[in-house]
Parts: C-alpha cells; structure tokens; sequence
C-alpha cells in the first residue's frame, strides 16, 4: 500500500516537473478548441452544433500526447525492472501509474472543459453534460492507452503506433461520450442511456487493461 | 556498517540454468548454491552472459532451463522480492532530487530496518548532493547515489552488474566496505565485473570465452 | 495435433497439404464463378452489379472467421504457449487485412451504383472499417517489434483485447448509427435470395475459405523458414570465434 | 555534402525500421478520419462541409506526434553531439532531418489524402485542393515542429509540450491550407490566394525554422 | 595499425581555460600544450570536472574563461571538427546493425584514409557482429562497436571519456594498442578515466578535490 501511494506521488510530482503537469495539457486543449474555428470557419450554430464532439475529440489526442511515455522512461532508465522485482502485483502498478496519469493531465482538462464550452457556444445543460460525460470517460482512454504504451514500450518512436493500436479500440468510448454530452441539452435519446453506457466502459477498462499492459510489460526481458 | 541481521538459513541455489539471448545459447548447465555470506563473483569476457545471468537470477528474463531459487525463504522461494539489482541503467529520475529517488524506492522496496537516505548517501560521500536534481551530478556521482538504495532498504541478495562502472578510487573503497559489511550480516552477493571489486574471498564462476 | 506441433512435422505436412487445398479452392472458385455469371439470375432491381455479391459476401465472412483463427492463435501463444501459435498468428494477420480490404473496395464498389455514393457512415460498413483498423495496427505491431517472441506475446495481448472490444465497437457503432440517421440504406432482405443465387454464394464463400487454408499455410511456412534463417544468422554472427559454447568445466563455483 | 545524404539516408531508414515508416502515418491518418465522424455524427452533407478541416487538422497531429522525438533521440544517445561537432553547419543538419523526416511521414499523408476525402464525401475539385495544399503544407509544418522539437530536446516528456509551444504558430498554415483546399470547390476566394499565402508561409519556415533550431540545440550543454 | 600520419605541426593549447557547471566553478586556470604524439591522461574523483573539460575541448561546452585550440591546424584552429569525442553514450542506434551505424559515422565524419568498418571491427574482435543490430549487443560489445568509429575516420585528436568502461581484459589491450598506435601515428589523445589505461609515457592532469 505505501509502495503504491509513494509510486502515485512520484507519478504526479513528475508530471508537474517535467511534463509542465495539467496545464499542459489544459494549453494544448484550448490550443485544439481555437484551432477548429479557425479551420471550420466562425460559424456559431455549426460551432456549437458539433461543440461536444469537438471537446471530445481534442479529449482524447490530449489523453493520447505523452501517454507513450507512460511506461517507455521508466523501461529506458531501469525503473520498470525494479518495479517488476518487487512483491506488488504489476497490474495494481500499471493501475496507480495510469490514475496518477489522470489525475495530473486528465483532471485538469475535464475541470477546464466547460470554459472552453462557452468559446464554442454551448449552452448551459451542454456544457454540464460534455463535463460529466468527460469526467466517467476520460479514465477509460487513459487507461486503454496504457495497453498501447505497454505494448510499445521498447520502441523508441512508438508514438505513432501507440496512437494506431489503441485509436480503434476507444471509437465506443468516444460514442457514448459524445451523445452523453449532447443528449443533456435534449435530444431524442434520454441523458442516461449513453451515460451509464459510458460508466460501464470505464469500469470494463479499468478492470481489464491493467491486466493486458502488465501481461505485455512482462514480456519484455 | 548495516545494523540488520539476515537469516542464516537463506541460500541462493541455481539448478542446472542455461542461458539463451535471441534464440542463441550462452551458457548451459550452471548449478551453484552460495549461503549466507558468501559472494560469487561473476567474470568472463564481453558477451559472455554475466549480465544475462544475473536478469535471470532477478526474475527479469525466463531461464532457457533450470530454476534459480532462495532456499529458507519462507513459503515462496522467489528471489525477485528479496533481491537488489543494479543494472548500467540507475534507476533514477533525473527530474527529481537524489533525496527524493531514495526515499520512493525506500518505500516502494520496503525500507524497513534500513538506513535514512541521507545516512545512505553519506556512506557514499554524496550527502553534499542530497538536494541536487538527479540530472546534475557527474557519471560517478550518479552512481553512487545508485548504489546508495541499496543501504535503504535491506535485502539479503545483492544482484551488481558491473558496480564499479565509472566510481573514484575512493568510492571503489567504499562499495567494497558496504559489500564486505553486507556479507557479515549475513547477506549474499553476485556481482558481474571486470575489475577487482575487493571481495576477500569470494568465490568465482568464469562465463565462457565469447566475445 | 500436437504431433504437428513440431515444426519440422508441420512443415512436411503443409507441404503435402497445400497443392490439394488450392486445388480445392480454384475448383471451387470455378464452379462458384460459373455459377455467380451464368445461373444466377441479374437481379431486376439491381442489374447486373448484384454479381458483385459473389465476392464481397465471401470476403465479409472470412473477415470475422480470420479474426477467430488469430483469437485461437494468440491463446495458443499465452496459454499453451504453441509453438507454431505466433508463425500461425503472424501469417494470419495481414490476410485477415487483405479480405477485410476485398470487403470494404467491392462494398463501396457496389455502393456507388447502389446508393450513390462510394462511402456512407452506415453501422456495418464502419464497424467493418474498424475491423480493418485493428487488423492494420496488428500487422503494424508485427513489423515493428524486431524480436519474433516479444512481438508475438504483444500481438497476442493485441488481438485478446480485441476480442473483447469487437462486440462492444460493433454494439456501440450499430447504436450510433440508427440515433443519427435512420436507416435510409438499401438492404437486400434475406427473402429476395433466390436459390439460384444462394448456392453459388454458399461455393464462392467455401473458395474463399479454402483460398485462406491455402494461404495460411504458405505464409506459415516461410514465417517458420524465416525464423529459422534468422536464428541461423544469429548464432552464426556471434560464434565466428571459435569456443564460444561455454567451457563449463571451469565454472569455479559448482 | 556525401555527410548530409548519408544522414538522410539514415533518417529514413530509421523510420522505417522503428517507426514503421510512411504507413504508419497514414494509417493513423485514416483513423483520425474514422473516428471524426463518430463524434459529428454520420451526417455526410456535415462531413463535406468540414471534410478539409478535418484532414488537415488529422494531417497536423500526424506531423506532430513522434516530431517530438526528432532531436531527443539523437540526443539521448550521444549521436547530437557528434553531429555538432562535424564541419557541416548544424542548420543543414537540421533541414536534413526535417526533410527525411516528412519524406517518412507526410508525404505518403498527402499521397493517401484524397482516398480519405472519399470517405468525407468531397467532390473532385476539393479532393485536388487538400492533396494540392496539403502538398505544400505540410512541410511547414514540419519544419516548425522542429523549432519545438529543438526547444524540448532535453525535456523526457517533451511531447505536449512542444505541442504546446509550436501549435499557435502553425495556425496560420492551418487557416490558409483549409481555404485553399475550401477554395478549390469553388466559393468566393479564388484557389490562388491563400494557395501563394500557403506557398510562401512554407518557404518561410523552410529558410527560417532550421536556424532557429540550430540554435536551440546548441544551447544544450 | 593506422596507417594515416597526422601533421606534426598539431598541438592542443588551452590557455587559462575555466571550468564551471551549473554557475560553480570546478577548476580554474588550466593551461597546457600537447603535441604531436603526446597523450594527456585526466584524473580526479568523481565530480572534478574531468567530463567537463573534455566537453569544452570538444566545443560542446563553453568555458567559463580561457580559450582551448589546435594549433598548426590550418586557417581556423578550431578541435571539434579535428576531434573524435569517445563519451558514455555511444552513439549508435539500436535498429541499425553494428556496420550501418559504423558506415553512418565514417560517411559523417569523413572516412578518407580510414579503415573500412569490417576491419576497424575486427581491430576490436568485433567482426563476427558486425551484422547485427546493436541493440543485440553486451554493454562491452556496444562499447566496442563505439570505440571502432575511431578507426573508420581517421582525426588527429582523441578526446576519451572513460574509454575502458564495460571493456573485458583482451578489449582493454586492444585499446591500449589502438591508441599507442594513434600517438605513434602522430595523433594527440586527451582521456578522463579512473583505471589505468596502459598509456605509456602519458602525461597527466590531475583534477580537484572535489567529489
Ligand atoms: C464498403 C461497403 C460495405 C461493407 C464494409 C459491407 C460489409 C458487409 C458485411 C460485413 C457483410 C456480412 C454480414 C453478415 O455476415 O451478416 C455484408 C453482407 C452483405 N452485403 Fe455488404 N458491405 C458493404 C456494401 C454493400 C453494398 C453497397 C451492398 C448492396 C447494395 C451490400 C450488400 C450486401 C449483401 C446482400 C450481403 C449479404 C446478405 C446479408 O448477410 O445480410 N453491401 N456486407
Ligand atoms: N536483447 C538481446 N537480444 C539478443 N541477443 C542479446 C540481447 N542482449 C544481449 N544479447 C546477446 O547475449 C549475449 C550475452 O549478453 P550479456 O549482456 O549477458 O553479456 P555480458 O557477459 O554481460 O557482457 P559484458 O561484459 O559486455 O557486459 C551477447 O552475446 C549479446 O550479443
Ligand atoms: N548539467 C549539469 N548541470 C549542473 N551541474 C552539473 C551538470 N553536469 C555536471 N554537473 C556538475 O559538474 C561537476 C563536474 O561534473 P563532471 O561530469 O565533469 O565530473 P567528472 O569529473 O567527469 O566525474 P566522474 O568521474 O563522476 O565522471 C559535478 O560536480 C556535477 O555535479
Ligand atoms: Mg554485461
Ligand atoms: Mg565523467
């Protein structure tokens, strides 16, 4: 337990060290919402018509940015061996580094969601709904990313293959996220319905991926 | 130098191990079994599999056949749990202080019964530095602060792949001390090197003559 | 079985096999063909292009069967640790792709004729797309990891996490699909299937069948013979010196 | 000059072999593209509307995911600064690499582009503006990325970082590619404009962003 | 074993040269000349300063006064494009095989008079690898495929940072060879290192106390 607890400080410690921590990752959003005006053009209804999946998806390439490096430093500088000699099951050890993940890129970015909301027009049901559906859904994402980062630990440039391996796998979570977000501002489907959808996909990924990525991190010598 | 007492009942004991790398063989049929207190050194030229020998004893790689296991350990006889390994790579966040290195791998190894970290570090001469960034430090000075996780959580099975690798004479003197200390309290130690480590009266297995 | 798993016994075996299940196929393939352009009817809605069907259904078919022999494949890897479970594996996974592929060019094929249009964001055709995506990133994660057995545990975790996820993806996408836009899709009912038109079909999709057999079986053996080669060249590289096998005799502390 | 061949030959033989080379970005690409349409929603006359946005919204992650690693890894392993040390001057050094590195990555992006714009149900002409945008787009792209790459050469977790630091200065290629891609379908700006506004941002950044970078790099210790 | 003959005109002066890392200083007003021939062997305990100085010889650092240069060079009297730099990492990328990393670095550098990788692997009886991937390769063989890339491009100034780390006894005499051949050859070597490298007639500079 106080392996586990020491292993999530040092995770978030060096998030905010090295990896400029939440900010970042709150930045490269507002970055990825600017963007989209720009390429979609200024038009306000269009905007906030496909306001939610907007958020969504620049969600999901925020989550995907530097998950690669999840487990790829701590394999290059030895850390990973270490982890693995220990008595802690790997599975609870891939599970504290991908909370820890959340907490540092994920969090912040669900907590700023709604701010960006208003810069694309959505209204106030939306913007609760995209920050609720983002909250129980962006755990998912990081925790199937981390198979993709386990998967690749040994490459050096195993971003853009992480990204290839696990993009696919999170279409269900984007799905249900989205008409999460846009079911709260009425719509046909009732808000709950994607919801516990989405719920569910969470738990089903935080039970099983820490079962693959600690299967594929033990493979490596 | 280390206050802590292990059980003189522990005994490293490898059965018939053959090594493999990519499919190749490097070494077959190794049996030994070293007992509280003992050291083994391990020597051979470049590519012999000393390094491999030693991921195997960690737990790290599978054993192309044979079991190495840690005799009157208790229940299970794994040696990974109670075993360090130091590996060419030091484990150390070059982001966080040297401080901060030590204590996590204090808690994350279980340092109960070990030194401080300062105290640890001091055992190096490298308390000056407790407080740098690990990114800061020389080759040997990093080293060093390596070495130092193995004063704060004890653990009767040190596993060194080359420990020696870049330290100032002084520092050499020092890790020997902290072996010889380590042995008396009853620990074991192999060690993987290509230079005199200072280890009186160890024992000695040569890999064979690849290179 | 397991006798076969030995791969020098296998590789006899596949030997003997494959002139007689690609013999098989191209018998089969003909007498489909024949079938597919001379029996069966042009379809009075759809003209001629319903013969398109001969192919892309076959292709739709082995799409899912190939994933289940790469699912059994990578339980063999994990679980009983096969030895021919990864070459199976790794043979499989770019065919698997390729009649993915087959399915997607001949469905869009037929559907600009059909509905107008090369591509719709119709629940079936994009969970056949990210079907073809997972079969693309397995095949990307073969070719990347250099070390056959490291790339083979990955590919097989790979492949189980897929197995979950494909029903989930498909759920999720026929879901998504009928919220937003109600079916406006052309479908050919099962009731229109004329016999004259299903038993060519049922032929075409036992070629395609077969047509993999063979296929498999081609690709599994030169995985083995690559292998083989690349551990020759291995241990070929580093015992140039001379002695190199272990003198263990000397091994001072036995 | 035979030190810069061989140096592009390097590079590329690299991504091939860890990368994966061109196909991996263009499968990635084509993810992008799959999974924009689950979050907007199958709408094909939507889809056409933002069909070049999304592209090349998909195109600039391409670019950007594994840019990151560009100088990193050559730093990591001592190889930077041997290539400091040659007579050839670190900025070719750097456009080398900028270059190989977008002969791995985005030129077969661009080539598998309009197959993508199918998908998205764009017309002819518009299929002609992306490719022909993109074309000579993306290498600015690029060629930016690396001042970023260089910024966070030393960073382990440079990825959302950099991405950070170099995404507000993309957005100008951003605007003028999407409204010559737009353009091209016919619409009230002729194709040329921002076509030349694009060609030139391009040259820009080409002569630029290599001494720029160079000069990051030589700032490392 | 080179065949190549370097100027005799060569010497590397620092004059006055500072040392500082990270604003403090380590060593200051270090000044001497090596000619043709003469080999400078650096010692000192860890964190001396002993990879710094060869980093500000390579040009990689800035000194923190002082100049360092190579006289009778010609025009410039720049060391950096005249220098091989040996340093802990060994620059080679694990994907490419031992020969394509070599045949990279001798394309870069400027192979004209050097020796064709195959046999500036054999020097360091490494040819049998020559075809694998590095990352195959034990940390001595990895080593030695580093040190070959001073045979293959032939530069007057070595500049070797513990040279000997990971090195088995036979590659260590190999080492010492290569590089008694180099001074013999006319060429100037500068080596950090904390165990003896078997240079006869080196002259040394000693480096702080620090540690
Ligand atoms: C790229 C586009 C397409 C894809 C990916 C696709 C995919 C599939 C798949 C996966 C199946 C097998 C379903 C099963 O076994 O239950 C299938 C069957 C079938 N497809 Fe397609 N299809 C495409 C386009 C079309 C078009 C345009 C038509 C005709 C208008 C069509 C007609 C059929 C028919 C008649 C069947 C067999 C009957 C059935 O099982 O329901 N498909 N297709
Ligand atoms: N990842 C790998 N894949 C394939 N072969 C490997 C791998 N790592 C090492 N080898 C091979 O295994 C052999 C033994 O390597 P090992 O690292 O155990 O040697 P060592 O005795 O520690 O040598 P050194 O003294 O150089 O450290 C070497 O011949 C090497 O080429
Ligand atoms: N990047 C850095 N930033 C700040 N200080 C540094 C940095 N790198 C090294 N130092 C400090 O500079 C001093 C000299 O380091 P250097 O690497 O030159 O020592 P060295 O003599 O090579 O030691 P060793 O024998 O351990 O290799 C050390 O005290 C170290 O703490
Ligand atoms: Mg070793
Ligand atoms: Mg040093």
């Amino acid at each position: 337990m106080g392996a586990l607890v020491a292993l999530f400080v040092r995770e978030v410690r060096l998030a905010r060290r090295i990896g400029g921590g939440g900010a970042m990752g709150v930045v490269f959003f507002l970055i990825l919402v600017t963007i989209t005006p720009f390429a979609i053009g200024p038009d306000l209804n269009l905007l906030s018509r496909i306001g939610p999946a907007i958020l969504w998806i620049a969600a999901l390439l925020a989550s995907l940015l530097g998950l690669d490096r999840l487990f790829q430093s701590d394999h290059e500088d030895g850390s990973l061996d270490l982890l693995r000699m220990t008595d802690t099951p790997l599975e609870l050890i891939v599970a504290v580094k991908c909370l820890a993940h959340w907490t540092a890129t994920g969090l912040p970015l669900v907590i700023a969601a709604p701010l960006f909301g208003l810069m694309l027009a959505l209204d106030g049901p939306a913007l609760g709904g995209v920050a609720a559906s983002l909250l129980v859904g962006t755990p998912a994402l990081t925790f199937i990313g981390a198979i993709g980062a386990a998967l690749t630990v040994s490459l050096r440039r195993g971003g853009l293959l992480m990204a290839v391996l696990i993009l696919p796998f999170t279409v269900p979570v984007l799905i249900f996220g989205v008409s999460a977000a846009g079911a709260a501002s009425g719509g046909t489907v009732p808000f709950w319905t994607p919801f516990l959808a989405l719920c569910a996909l969470t738990l089903g990924a935080m039970a099983l991926a820490p079962f693959a990525a600690a299967a594929a991190l033990r493979g490596e010598g | 130098m280390s206050a802590h007492i292990f059980s003189r009942a522990l005994a490293l004991r490898a059965d018939s191990l053959a090594l493999a790398r990519g499919g190749r063989t490097l070494a077959g049929d190794l049996s030994f079994r070293l007992t509280a207190g003992e050291a083994l050194v391990v020597t051979g030229p470049n590519g012999a599999g000393k390094s491999t020998l030693l991921r195997v004893l960690a737990g790290l790689l599978e054993p192309a056949a044979g079991t190495a296991r840690l005799e009157g350990a208790g229940e299970d006889d794994e040696i990974a749990p109670r075993a360090h390994y130091i590996a060419h790579a030091e484990a150390q966040k070059s982001a966080l202080t040297v401080t901060e290195n030590l204590e996590f791998w204090a808690q994350t190894l279980g340092a109960a019964g070990g030194m401080a970290p300062r105290e640890a570090l001091a055992q190096f001469a490298l308390a000056h530095a407790a407080d740098l960034p690990v990114g800061y430090l020389s080759a040997g000075q990093r080293r060093r602060a390596g070495l130092a996780r193995l004063l704060v959580a004890p653990r009767p099975v040190w596993l060194l792949d080359e420990p020696a690798t870049a330290l100032d004479a002084a520092s050499q003197r020092r890790l020997a001390e902290a072996m010889a200390a380590h042995l008396t309290s009853g620990g074991l130690i192999v060690a993987a090197t290509h230079v005199p480590l200072g280890l009186e009266g160890a024992r000695e297995l040569q890999l064979g003559a690849a290179s | 079985m397991l006798r076969y798993a030995n791969p020098a016994n296998f590789l006899r075996l596949a030997d003997a096999l494959i002139p007689w299940v690609g013999g098989l196929a191209a018998l089969l393939a003909l007498v489909g063909l024949y079938g597919a352009f001379f029996v069966a009817p042009a379809d009075y809605q759809q003209g001629e292009t319903v013969r398109i069907m001969f192919i892309h259904v076959p292709a739709a078919w082995l799409s899912t069967f190939i994933y289940g022999v790469m699912t059994l494949s990578a339980l063999g890897t994990l679980v009983w640790r096969h030895p021919l479970a990864d070459a199976a594996q790794k043979a499989a996974a770019p065919l698997g792709a390729a009649f993915t592929f087959v399915c997607l060019v001949t469905g869009s094929l037929w559907g600009k004729p059909m509905w107008g249009t090369w591509w719709v964001w119709d629940a079936r055709l994009t969970s056949v797309l990210v079907l073809f995506l997972i079969y693309l990133g397995l095949v990307a994660l073969w070719r990347t990891i250099e070390e056959p057995s490291r790339a083979a545990r990955a590919a097989a975790i790979l492949t189980l996490v897929g197995v979950v996820n494909l029903p989930i993806i498909k759920f999720s996408v026929d879901w998504w699909n009928t919220l937003h836009q109600p079916a406006s899709v052309f479908r050919m009912g099962g009731p229109t299937i004329d016999k004259s038109m299903l038993w060519p079909l049922f032929v075409m999709a036992l070629a395609a069948t077969f047509l993999f057999l063979t296929l498999h079986l081609m690709a599994v053996r030169n995985e083995i013979l690559r292998r083989r080669l690349r551990r020759l060249s291995i241990v070929a590289a580093a015992d140039e010196t001379p002695g190199h096998r272990l003198d263990l005799e000397t091994g001072a502390a036995r």
